[in-house]
């Protein structure tokens, strides 16, 4: 096995076995003496994405870092095994979790104001629990209120890799 | 401006219901469709002004004041559980309606309509809204996406797990518990936690043996406690529909089986 | 793609996806129509193994299924890696868990009610890797939720000897 190899598959192994997205910094990291430079990390993901061409899955750049994911087009046999958990959510959730993306940092009352409801509780203790939000600061008006931001696993979800890539506001309706 | 309409399509029984505010005569578990439908007084405000075809920033305030209010007192009046938000935008919308009858002699410029804010309230709502539909549709983990994981398996096992000690533990029950709101009369005692566990344990021997002898579950050498806490763990879990209790004749064997 | 190509693909991204090893039977149940042949299967694990030579991974055949695991000799890297990912647990699996402890058996919607938030899958899942707690069976309820219980290896982490061990809940307190 050659060192150029040796790294890459090094890259694999781990970002197969990691719970969460690998930074560089983390997969230089795991090397320990002779640390390859962050540029041999990024060639050794380029190289290794070339290799998964005739393969289902392929590395994916997101917020927080690389992570292996299926490649689309396998949700129709996927959803299957993913039975338990619900990816559908409901116009009140998305409606929140969109201000709260677009407007960081809010509070409750801003995302009231805006939506014309007051917010359902449970909405906002769903999207901390899944740690999409999370209270940044309290706002200095009377109550202190929480103010709300979205977090990097936020991002994850969606396959951001920063909030610049959500959908544009477009002007037309403004 | 684009409101999908088909979003909002309601069906009752199969038939779709269109034209709500026109036609008087609305099946009451309609309109409970139609609440549930809308997101709010805004959401609503925005279909009654899609359904007249005519852009927000020309709002008629009269006509669309008169539907809400209409649609509003209906609900009451089959004493829907109505949110006080519908019933404040009502006095609101009551509000702009009476300024604009007042004859103004003040300069009339947008600063003055008193449709202003609304119409801003409007636009702004529609914007997060039409936003909420495209975040919708990128695509995401567990639907679209999912994760490849692969299993790493350690010659020597030997996980390092964080260190949690039972301190803390503790704590983090008393919080849950403290936010469920749970009375004394709940309150959680060693006895009740030894069924809890003697359920478990009776399930274990279920599972393995798939139908298992009643008397089997009992171990004598516990003492009156054991044979006790083994009884109540078995009712338990017949009562939380967990497992089955099968007996073909009376007074013959009584077996223990999972639910299907 | 060829037809044959094909189930080795979805093959490999179900293993891939799965959170528990697949038996044959749950990868032929993966295909609604033209369900493939038991051997069909098995083949097409070889064949993938075969194109596996120059990866860290591999499909191994597990008491419940095929599984994917690195290869041996990655040990010195990813020991590091695990040792990174988990230094804290979080408060959320913290209070899953003394809820799995102390009300056992469970179901999600046990924990969910009594915590107000929905449970996060993949805190189910680190616990059930951990071997912490399993499912002891499914509530006779519709949708036949899983039953959760403790095992005797959340007792040694803690250093119980039985749950009768763990800490009593003082009336004064609640």
């Amino acid at each position: 096995m050659s060192k150029r190899q040796n790294i890459e598959l090094i890259i694999e192994s781990a970002l197969l076995v990691s719970q969460s997205p690998l930074s560089v910094r983390e997969l230089v990291d795991l090397f320990d003496s002779n640390k390859p430079a962050k540029n041999t990390i990024k060639k050794a993901i380029e190289t290794l994405n070339k290799s998964y061409v005739n393969r289902s899955f392929e590395i994916v750049e997101v917020a927080s870092g690389f992570r292996i994911q299926v490649k689309n087009g396998y949700d129709e046999w996927l959803v299957k095994l993913e039975k338990q958990i619900s990816s559908r959510f409901s116009k009140a959730f998305l409606e929140t979790l969109v201000i709260i993306a677009y407007r960081q940092p809010v509070t409750r009352g801003d995302i009231e104001n805006i939506r014309g409801v007051s917010v359902n509780p449970q909405i906002i203790r769903n999207m901390i629990e899944f740690e999409w939000i999370r209270v940044v600061g309290h706002k200095d008006t009377p109550g202190k209120p929480e103010l709300l931001a979205t977090t990097k696993k936020f991002l994850d979800h969606f396959n951001l890799r920063s909030l610049n890539e959500l959908p544009e506001i477009k002007e037309s309706i403004v | 401006m684009n409101i999908n309409l088909s979003e909002y399509t309601i069906k009752v029984n199969g038939v779709e219901v269109i034209d709500i505010p026109e036609d008087l005569f609305i099946p009451p578990d309609a309109l409970q469709v139609i609440l549930e439908q809308f997101e709010g007084p805004l959401d609503l405000l925005l279909y009654l002004i899609k359904k007249q075809n005519i852009d927000i920033t020309d709002i008629q305030i009269l006509p669309i004041t008169n539907q809400y209010i209409e649609y509003i007192n209906m609900m009451r009046k089959m004493q829907f559980e109505l949110a006080s938000d519908y019933l404040v935008m009502a006095a609101t919308l009551a509000e702009i309606k009476s300024r604009m009858l007042i004859p103004n002699d003040i300069d009339d410029d947008d600063e003055n309509d008193p449709r202003a804010d609304l119409i801003k309230r409007l636009m702004e709502y529609q914007k997060y809204k039409d936003l909420s539909v495209e975040l919708d549709l990128i695509p995401r983990l567990n639907r679209d996406n999912f994760i490849a994981t692969g299993i790493f398996n350690q010659i020597e096992k030997k996980q390092e797990l964080p260190k949690i000690n039972i301190d803390e533990l503790e704590q983090a029950f008393l919080e849950v518990m403290k936010r469920a709101e749970i009375n004394a009369s709940h309150n959680i005692n060693t006895e009740v936690l030894s069924v809890r566990e003697r359920m478990t344990k009776v399930l274990e021997l279920i599972n393995n043996n798939k139908v298992t002898v009643f008397t089997d579950c009992f171990n004598v050498s516990e003492g009156k406690m054991g044979v006790v806490v083994t009884f109540l763990a078995i009712l338990e879990l017949v009562k939380e529909n967990i497992i089955d209790l099968i007996q073909n004749d009376s007074l013959s064997v009584i077996y223990l089986k999972a639910k299907e």
